[in-house]
């Protein structure tokens, strides 16, 4: 049972790969969208069956006797199976997108959909290191593929290899990881490893273990400094293939940090080292990428260092290890994913009607209602306005981590929340109704603009189009408006769960609902104004007093260093990563 | 960032992951020791599902799912590689190019190789689960045999020996016969990949229950999938150029 | 035995950093397919004939073949712009002797 | 000798990190990237060997003891490594090639696409 989300789009891509040649695109897009149906429905089935607790499936029968065994278990808890369930929606909500999309003829397209779904299913769900790093891989292959999909557009194909190089690299991090912690335990499933090291104190080996092992998924999660890939993957890729990108492969290295740390390691690494560590890294990952995000005129690129500083907030509040702060962060990730594909898929249809991306170049031109009240919409989702999804994500999130004694929370949150809202409502009010001065293209001369390769030109804007559009962002507000049980201590219940993997034992434990509070609801508003100020500066630059343009102008060097930093060179991206693993390591030293 | 500057960050990141790497080194096992927990009881169970080649028993019976996933993996490559390698709107296929000037001594040795290595790559993947070798290894012999025409110097024949589309129909029931193999565990035993079929005899051809059912599924992904790249690269190299502008 | 190990590993160290550092791509097919046959040789050692087998025929033959067949055909691509560059260049300067032939002959 | 294959393992992977560092062609910062992942091969299987034991495959006349034969598990897994090498060093490959269609060049140095 717990299998099925993940072999039957295996079972589809194999299908279309026979049958790709002979059908017409409809049936073979078709197969795809019921095989994304199929694999939502027994997503679900198994999340309803998880209750307050986890499933455990042992693939091939090879249950454990006295705790130890040969076989692979799949471990369904509500994240994970939420994990399962989201992809499958999203990946569904893409197929819909692009019901008139690519003139691919062989069913290419939609088989490596297909694979790409059941990589992310078998990520999620598995509960071997192992057979988790292979599925990472199966992810990644196929995701480098679709990166590089327009292979007419020089930025597309230039992209994809940056993105395969950099991940292979920190995937194979992370098997070296995996090869020191097997030499010193003998094992390789989370559980097994967990017991094995639980309780012998930490020492180099397992230190480097979880250094190395973790890399590979910090690649993926696109952490300062292992995220230069993801704007130039995300800039170029096919928009509903972004979509996929930032709404849950990004956040998917975020969960495997979490789930390899809490089940294999929460019992040897000290939480606080490890905590302390990653809200160093999320801190600044935010503040890159909120301010990377700014300085874009490219819309695919501003919303992918937007998702950039948003991973940064979900790793601050994940990263107290506490269930207030995890469920904070569950409820802020899905709902991003809704919003965020939603923004990407609007970016998609300016693309598609009026050939470019570039906010200069859109100035004024996509008048009417469509898609600048789309724009606005996620805009103020985005900035945090209650009732929205990632507001509350953001409300609790803050809560948990002012609660956790680091008071300047709020600040943070509210910022990033304001710049990364406030550069797409920039963008909503220049390109759908032309506000502010027009757009001189002398500055900025090189950064990347909006000259990608059209996907397949429009008159006007199919209904599937819109459809899948607006349900993605009414998923981002429902999440906001309807009260919802995280269960954040199952998951971090490290022991709990070897118990159950290993020695069959269910437990169960309370969940956390989620709601709206007073102080949350207050800063949600105050980022949102703050957005408005943020874009209104942003358009209205001349009219600011002088003095606020001096000390802007005073920043602009340091910035300058940042901006060139992000090279676009594969070498570099080594270089930053190999530099980011001994920051890592050293910051984590204090645990031995 | 300039050269001289990539290159100071790569030593000083570098030089800090020898440093973690060296430190754990030093609290390694020593080379060659005794002590491998997974090996005692893998080995027990490839010898109770009466599997000699422990290696196969790991690969598609304990741990099949891995090679569930290391097989899409590769279905995902090629099918990447392929629509990667597309001819582009402003390309168009030349005419196949006349077998170059090609010494006769390699021309016999490529035609002569051409069954040895079929029958190889046969073996290869029909004994995975008794000797070393297996439906990985066999299928890349396989692919490679079939190009012994190449080196034969008749890309020509090679076209003929090649409908590249059925290969990928190979493939593809390859792949999808891994698939549905597993459901059979997961239809008659409740486990996806369980084992349907009786263990056999010690050493025997039929023996090892699903083991060489899988290799042989593997063995046809592999070798189909593997012959799909090559011509796409072939292809590529050979055929594909610009237009005339 | 284990000197033979010992050696395969050396050998092993020396080829991948040749090969990882080879900077000419015309010789990066051979030097990786000479590499692949001394990882073939250390895992034989290592009593692993499976994994020495699969490493032969994928590492030594397929992937070699493969860098092989991208290294011409980026080397076809480059030369094509390069003579597309040169064919524009020689263009653009019969171009301009055209002009200043044509700017001599205007006064008359 | 008792850390010899380790550091080996470990060399090899900086190694191929460093020609992806200074790589002049991206069809050699594929190859540097294989060579990387070679290390990850010899990690295994040297974590799996043991002195004296032979290959886990139970010919006619091979004591049938667990004891008597090197890891079979990191073996299966260094065979996934392989595989996936393989496969991804062909697709990056597909990819170099269209970088270099369509930029003209395959030098990381001069491609300037994709900045800031």
């Amino acid at each position: 049972m717990l299998a099925l989300p993940i072999v039957i789009p295996l079972l589809a891509a194999a299908v279309l790969l026979g049958v790709g040649r002979l059908v017409p695109r409809r049936a073979g897009d078709a197969i795809a969208a019921t095989a994304a149906v199929g694999t939502a429905g027994f997503a679900y089935a198994v999340l309803r069956g998880t209750g307050d607790g986890r499933v455990v499936a042992w693939l091939g029968g090879w249950r454990p006797h006295g705790g130890r065994g040969v076989g692979i278990p799949l471990v369904g808890d509500q994240v994970s199976a939420g994990i399962v369930l989201l992809t499958a929606l999203l990946v569904l909500a893409a197929l819909v997108y692009g019901w008139r999309y690519h003139e691919d003829v062989e069913a290419h397209y939609p088989a490596l959909m297909m694979l790409f779904l059941a990589g992310m299913a078998g990520f999620a769900l598995s509960g071997d290191l192992f057979d988790m790093f292979v599925f990472f891989e199966l992810m990644g292959a196929v995701a480098y593929a679709l990166t590089g999909f327009k292979i007419e557009d020089p930025g597309a194909v230039q992209g994809g290899l940056n993105f395969g190089v950099i991940n292979s690299l920190g995937a194979y991090l992370t098997l070296v990881g995996i090869g020191l912690l097997y030499a010193r335990t003998g094992r390789l499933g989370l559980a097994p490893l967990g017991e094995a090291l639980r309780g012998h104190g930490a020492d180099p080996l397992v230190l480097a273990g979880f250094v190395c092992v973790v890399t590979g998924f910090l690649v993926k999660a696109a952490l300062v400094p292992f995220h230069f890939w993801l704007a130039d993957a995300h800039a170029v890729a096919p928009t509903p293939v972004c979509v996929l990108f930032s709404g849950i492969m990004v956040e998917l290295g975020l969960y495997g940090v979490l789930r390899v740390y809490t089940t294999v390691f929460g019992g040897v690494l000290a939480a606080g080292d490890v905590r302390r560590t990653f809200l160093v890294l999320g801190v600044l990952t935010a503040a890159v990428g909120a301010v990377m995000c700014v300085a874009q005129r490219n819309l695919k690129r501003l919303l992918a260092y937007s998702t950039i500083a948003h991973m940064g907030l979900f790793v601050v509040a994940a990263f107290l290890l506490t269930a207030d702060g995890l469920a904070g962060a569950v409820t802020y990730a899905a709902a991003h994913a809704g919003v965020k594909a939603a923004l990407f898929l609007t970016v998609g249809m300016l693309l598609n009607r009026y050939g470019t991306v570039d906010e200069h170049d859109l100035y004024g031109r996509a008048r009417g209602w469509g898609v600048p009240l789309l724009l606005l919409t996620g805009a103020a989702a985005l900035s945090g306005l209650p009732p929205f999804g990632p507001g509350l994500g953001k409300a609790l999130s803050e809560d948990a981590v002012t609660a956790a004694g680091y008071g300047w929370s709020p600040v943070l949150f509210v910022a990033v929340s304001a710049l990364t809202g406030g550069a797409v409502l920039r963008a909503a009010l220049r390109v759908g109704f032309g506000a502010g001065p027009h757009p001189s293209h002398a500055r900025g001369a090189e950064e990347t603009g909006g000259g990608e390769e059209t996907e397949v030109p429009l008159r006007r804007i199919p209904a599937t189009m819109a459809a899948a559009t607006v349900a993605l962002l009414a998923g981002g507000m429902v999440i906001g408006v309807v009260p919802w049980p995280v269960r954040a201590e199952t998951f971090l219940d490290g022991s709990g769960y070897a118990a159950q993997v290993l020695h069959g034992a269910r437990t169960g434990m309370a969940a956390h609902v989620t709601h709206w509070t007073a102080t949350g609801v207050a800063y949600g508003l105050a980022s949102s104004v703050l957005a408005v100020g943020v874009a209104l500066a942003a358009l209205y630059g001349p009219v600011l007093p002088a003095a606020v343009r001096r000390s802007a102008a005073a920043l602009r060097p340091a910035f300058l260093v940042l901006r060139r930093a992000h090279s676009g060179h594969v070498g570099d991206y080594v270089a930053w990563m190999l530099l980011g693993v001994t920051i890592l390591a050293a910051s984590l030293v204090t645990t031995l | 960032m300039s050269r001289v500057v990539r290159m100071i960050v790569f030593a000083v990141g570098g030089l800090g992951v020898a440093v973690l790497l060296g430190a754990a080194i030093a609290r390694m096992p020593h080379f060659g020791s005794g002590h491998h927990p997974y090996r005692t009881l893998a080995v027990a169970a490839a010898l109770a599902r009466r599997a000699p080649n422990a290696v196969s028993s790991v690969n598609f019976d304990q741990r099949g799912f891995d090679t569930l996933g290391e097989e899409m993996i590769l279905v995902g490559s090629v099918l990447g590689a392929v629509a990667l390698l597309r001819p582009a709107h402003h390309e168009s296929e030349r005419r196949v190019p006349r077998g170059g000037r090609v010494l006769p001594a390699t021309q016999f040795a490529g035609y002569a190789l051409l069954p040895v290595t079929l029958a190889l790559g046969l073996d290869v993947v029909a004994h995975g689960h008794l000797t070393p070798g297996g439906g990985f290894q066999g299928g890349v012999i396989l692919a490679t045999g079939l190009h012994m025409a190449y080196v034969a110097g008749d890309y020509a024949a090679l076209r003929r020996l090649r409908p590249v589309h059925w290969y990928s129909y190979g493939e593809a029931l390859g792949a999808g016969a891994f698939v549905l193999l597993g459901f059979a565990g997961l239809a008659a035993a409740g486990a996806y990949m369980a084992n349907v079929l009786p263990l056999g005899t010690f050493r025997a051809l039929l023996s090892a229950g699903t083991v060489p059912l899988f290799n042989i599924a593997t063995g046809c992904a592999v070798a189909c999938g593997i012959v799909v790249l090559l011509a796409a690269f072939l292809r590529q190299e050979l055929l594909i150029g610009e237009d005339e502008r | 035995m284990m000197w033979i190990i010992a050696l395969a590993l050396v050998f092993v160290a020396v080829g991948g950093t040749v090969t990882a550092l080879t900077t000419d791509p015309e010789r990066q097919a051979v030097t990786l397919s000479l590499y692949g046959l001394l990882l073939t040789l250390l895992f034989f050692v290592l009593s692993a004939p499976d994994v020495a087998l699969a490493q032969l025929a994928a590492g030594t033959v397929v992937v070699p073949l493969i860098v092989m067949l991208a290294v011409r055909k980026i080397r076809h691509v480059r030369e094509g712009a390069e003579d597309a560059a040169r064919a524009e260049r020689e263009r653009d300067e019969a171009a301009r002797a055209e002009r200043e032939v044509g700017e001599r002959e205007v006064p008359r | 000798m008792s850390y010899l294959a380790y550091a080996v393992a470990a060399w090899l992977f900086l190694a191929g990190g460093l020609g992806i560092a200074r790589s002049r062609h991206l069809v050699q910062t594929v190859v540097a990237l294989s060579v990387a992942q070679s290390g990850t091969y010899v990690l295994l299987l040297a974590v799996g060997f043991q002195r004296g034991a032979s290959a886990p495959i139970f010919g006619a006349g091979t004591p049938l003891k667990a004891s008597g034969v090197v890891d079979p598990v990191v073996q299966a897994m260094t065979l996934t490594d392989i595989v996936v090498s393989a496969t991804v060093t062909a697709l990056l490959a597909a990819l170099a090639i269209q970088v270099a269609k369509l930029h003209g060049t395959a030098d990381p140095d001069e491609l300037r696409s994709l900045r800031g």
